[in-house]
């Protein structure tokens, strides 16, 4: 490590939670843990998101789950999960044995299983914050059916405020003209951040049977085809409020994610690169500190929405 | 995951290509049943890694048999020696130990060839190979199966080699001459509709059957969930299991198929 | 021709105007009729439609206004035209020489422009129906600012109604959670038919220079990245209504414009794709016919919103 | 618009290569200073056509002239001899006849000697070339032109080869030095900033300035507007005009060129 190393500073808030860097894997792509830690470490992570969980387990949906399309993935998994007690149980003891912060990505079907999934997670130790997924596409009730409407995300948004003290975090749908109002809502909520954004909703035919893809019809659309309409709603929604945004959509290198950082994020996550390659998330914390000596950058947080808009 | 440089790359017959490769890493891990989860080179604009079983393994290198059906196969023909891929592996459960007290009965059809050559290879005593495929070309390895000393049984459904008919025509034939002679275990590899049928017949015959399944794979580490297939467990309850890590390989008995859509299988 | 091939029959009605076959070339990637007529014949083309058209000429945006991205591009180009009556005069003479319907995309930055650009191209010769701009993203006033809120998109719809006997397809923006809503309001206003999906909302940042790549900061995301989301809202607007819907994001071959049929779309336009082939709409001709000969339907009609569901 | 065979594809200097591609019929119409409109093969992930100015054409073959920068053209250097590439061409208006009672001065700079070669090799007159670049490797095509009878002076930002400084220093040098021997008329290729410093030569000088504009490019065809340039109209007031169909090359006192980034161009 050379001296101008030892002086980078990759390290950042969000709300009381401290990551030792900006880059976290996304919900519903890197597992609960173990799935990649042969691979990754999970500590060199600045956190690691599991995937969605509901209070009681859930199957999810019937497969075909997942078909690919130019520049993503459309996946309509359906937040298949073990539970939040199952969650704890079988996942958290693994988990600990990391130096990462875990954020659990959560979900109900009514605005109380979001009170209550909340409470189950604040009670466990070893859970550092929630990260509230009122934009799922794939699931009949609940996800994106809470996050289209400012009233009844903001009472999402309470709920899960008033059952933890941990940070919270809602994820944002995409699928609204007005981020702004949204993230605004989460900041007046409590909120310590916001992530964005989930997958666009979309879907694909197979014209030889003409039926869907995906048994559930709909899906999500993920990948690098999605990164230019993130960026455009990260930067709005982080110009709105004065908490931390945590960006998402089609990271594939340091470049996609330096995008975020410019336009207001102050972390990002990593997700369907993962399948591609599972070092993404590494290469990308080295990428952002190769910028950052190449550009004399010496605290990350200088970086932080620092895009000169013409 | 390795990146690994291509040995060699050739034709193996028609529609049908060997991809050699230089994997010191993980050749030695490998069991049979096992697969490695590639990125196809200059596949830009799909981003899945695409899964093939291990069809041979040493200390240095690893095989892959393939066949070209899609946009990521297709592009895989081009690989030239001496370029890098990358390679995730090895990967799944592999089949288990055989039980050397029964007459091994491995069932084929088209690449499913793949992971059963692995297996024969490295097995304590020969059995019976029975491969099908569409047509005569379809047929693979038989020449390396009779080498290692198995009877090898071919069925087309077109009749232009062996017998015509379903590959589970010539096990069932195989099973009416040898009633009763040796229990047997059954080892099979190829599409969905063929495992089905192999597994009612492990369950008929109340012989073991390790059926390997092909499922569409987004991560292949058992982190998206994308491969699920309903597994019944010791318990009677029947819950998800992932394709990727909990398989490919799972018995006979164990596997709930889809009740609807049985024609859709590919 | 074959015998077959004879009775294949690929006409369509969109309200009162019929075209000779479903597939159109998207406002703004065909120009006006000239810049492609040396390659390809307008005569073959179900419906001509040109680039939107406010009453008075535009200067657009300052260059530059596109960006290529993974899976599409990202545009900002932001209307550039020679006004109504530029356009009358420079373009219906050359048009009319072709056997194809025109359709004239038309925006305003006021309710009262809206109402007076289709009242000149009404009172034009040559001019056979109106689709009205609601969506585009890169424009300050007008375009999409009018399209995402019902009411607002309802006044616009009403006054190009009332100022033409011309059919009337309101262009919806995509960025809108409640696509059908917005479908029904058309319906409503009596428009005609509908057509979706402009290009969504999108932001490309030049992490070197730390600007926007775009001197309009954010601009339209077109090309195969869209077509999944695309499919999915085509689906859910033309089950909303009775009226015809018109598809566009991503077709760059006829399975990309069989999907949008298949999903309940009575037409198709091609937009990037013209970029990439000139050939693409009429290769998307013949690809349809193909298929319908593949599946022994005969008539196009029969095609439309042919998707079973699981 | 054409499907073209390459015919020959080779390195023509460190960094710079040739392509040959089979056109007859776009080859026959091409005039100096027009383009084509390149689909790249292999490039799936990005969607766009590429525009190279066209270096030479006979009756069979145009052949490009260009530099590996990005995505595009380095997959483009890939392309093989027998492949098939998709053109759209001849495009753009081309440079007008040159005034033979004038001397042309050619001034280029990388790959800009490109289209100048084309029309040097059509003119009835020689006269002289200015080529520049950031180091001797940039310098292209000097052989080709004295082949020609051209006076080649070269001028490189390093002192590499030629004088060292901008390729408009070689100019004004000679500019001095011929002060009204005779009218001389321009005719440029190269980036903006080059572009810019001729155009005010001419200006000066009171010579034609005739400059081909490099500008990112949408369709090529015309249709989309995105590669809009401001050009003063005759009558006075200024226009948008498009670089792809109206251009690429405009004369110096028409172009009105950006106040603001004057850094910023590329
Ligand atoms: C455990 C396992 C082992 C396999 N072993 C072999 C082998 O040894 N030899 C061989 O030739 N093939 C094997 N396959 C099938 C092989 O993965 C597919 O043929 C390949 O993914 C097709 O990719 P494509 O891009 O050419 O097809 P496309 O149809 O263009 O692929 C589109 C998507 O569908 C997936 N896909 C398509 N067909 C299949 C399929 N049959 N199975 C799984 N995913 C599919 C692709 O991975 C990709 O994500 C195996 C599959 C699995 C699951
Ligand atoms: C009229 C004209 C004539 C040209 N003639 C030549 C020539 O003879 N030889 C040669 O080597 N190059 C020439 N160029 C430049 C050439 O088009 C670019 O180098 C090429 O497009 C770069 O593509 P890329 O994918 O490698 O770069 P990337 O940077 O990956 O391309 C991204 C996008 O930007 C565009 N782009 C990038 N650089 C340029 C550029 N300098 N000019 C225009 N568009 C650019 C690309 O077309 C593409 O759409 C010419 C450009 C124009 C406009
Ligand atoms: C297979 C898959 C599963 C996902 N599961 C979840 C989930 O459980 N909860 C959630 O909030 N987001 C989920 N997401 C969305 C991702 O976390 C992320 O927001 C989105 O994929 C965009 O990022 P990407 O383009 O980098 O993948 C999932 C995405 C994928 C592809
Ligand atoms: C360069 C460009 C210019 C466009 N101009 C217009 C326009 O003037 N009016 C309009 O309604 N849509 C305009 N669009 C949107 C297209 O008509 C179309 O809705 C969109 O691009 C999605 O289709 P595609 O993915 O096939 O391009 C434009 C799109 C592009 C790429
Ligand atoms: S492929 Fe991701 S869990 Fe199996
Ligand atoms: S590139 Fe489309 S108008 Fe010039």
């Amino acid at each position: 490590m050379s001296d101008s190393d030892a002086m980078l500073d990759l390290a950042v808030n969000i709300g009381e939670l401290r990551l030792k860097n900006p880059v976290m894997v996304a919900s519903g792509t890197f597992g609960y843990g173990p799935e990649y830690a042969d691979l990754v470490d999970l500590s060199k992570l600045g956190a690691m998101v599991v995937k969605g969980i509901r209070k009681i387990p859930w199957e999810g949906n019937e497969p075909p789950r997942m078909v690919e399309v130019p520049g993503g993935l459309v996946n309509a998994i359906g937040l298949q999960g073990p539970g939040a007690q199952g969650f704890v149980d079988k996942y958290i003891p693994f988990l600990k044995q990391y130096d990462v912060p875990v954020i659990v990505n959560i979900w109900g079907t009514t605005l109380e299983e979001y009170g209550e999934v909340a409470a189950i997670l604040d009670a466990a130790d070893g859970v550092h914050a929630l990260e509230i997924n009122i934009s799922c596409p794939n699931v009949k009730e609940g996800g994106i059916a809470f996050g289209t409407n400012v009233d009844t995300a903001a009472n999402v948004m309470q709920m899960v405020r008033k059952n933890t003290r941990l940070p919270v975090i809602p994820k944002l749908s995409p699928n609204v003209p007005n981020i702004g109002d949204f993230a605004k809502i989460a900041e007046q909520c409590g909120c310590d951040a916001i992530s964005l954004i989930n997958t666009l909703p979309a879907m694909v035919i197979d014209i030889e049977t003409r039926r869907p893809v995906l048994t559930n019809t709909v899906g999500g659309l993920s990948g690098p085809a999605i990164h230019p309409v993130a960026v455009k709603l990260v930067w709005e929604a982080a110009a709105a409020v004065n908490i931390p945004v945590i960006a998402m959509g089609g990271i594939q290198n340091a470049q996609d994610a330096i995008e975020f950082i410019l336009a207001g994020a102050s972390a990002v996550a990593v997700g369907t690169a993962n399948f591609v390659d599972p070092m993404t998330p590494l290469t990308v914390i080295d990428g952002i500190a190769d910028y950052m000596r190449r550009h004399n950058v010496q605290r990350f947080s200088d970086l932080i929405g620092a895009l000169d808009v013409h | 995951m390795a990146v690994s440089l291509v040995r060699s790359h050739s034709e193996k017959q028609a529609g049908y290509r060997e991809l050699v490769l230089e994997a010191p890493t993980i050749a030695p891990l490998v069991r049979p049943g096992q697969f490695v989860h590639l990125r196809i080179p200059r596949l830009e604009h799909r981003l899945l890694r695409r899964p093939f079983s291990i069809f041979m393994a040493d200390q240095d290198t690893l095989t892959i048999l393939y066949k070209s059906v899609g946009t990521g196969t297709q592009l895989l023909t081009q690989v030239e020696q001496g370029e890098a891929v990358s390679l995730l592996g090895p990967l799944g459960n592999g089949f288990p130990e055989p039980n050397n007290d029964h007459i091994p009965l491995l069932i084929a059809g088209g690449y499913g060839v793949a992971p059963l050559y692995l297996l024969a290879s490295r097995m304590a005593r020969t059995g019976v190979l029975f491969v099908g495929g569409r047509t005569r070309t379809d047929i693979l390895c038989d020449d390396e199966f009779e080498a290692l000393g198995w009877d090898v049984q071919i069925a087309t459904e077109d009749g232009s080699r062996g017998i015509q008919g379903l590959v589970t025509s010539a096990l069932d034939a195989w099973a009416a001459n040898n009633a009763g002679a040796e229990p047997a275990e059954l080892f099979a590899c190829g599409p969905d509709g063929m495992l089905r049928a192999v597994g009612e017949r492990a369950i008929t015959h109340n012989w073991k059957g390790w059926l390997s399944l092909d499922k569409h794979m987004g991560c292949g580490m058992g982190a998206c969930l994308a491969c699920v297939q309903r597994i019944r467990q010791p318990d009677g309850s029947i819950e998800w299991e992932r394709v990727c890590k909990d398989g490919p390989i799972f018995e006979a008995r164990e596997i709930v198929w889809e009740q609807e859509n049985e024609d859709n299988h590919e």
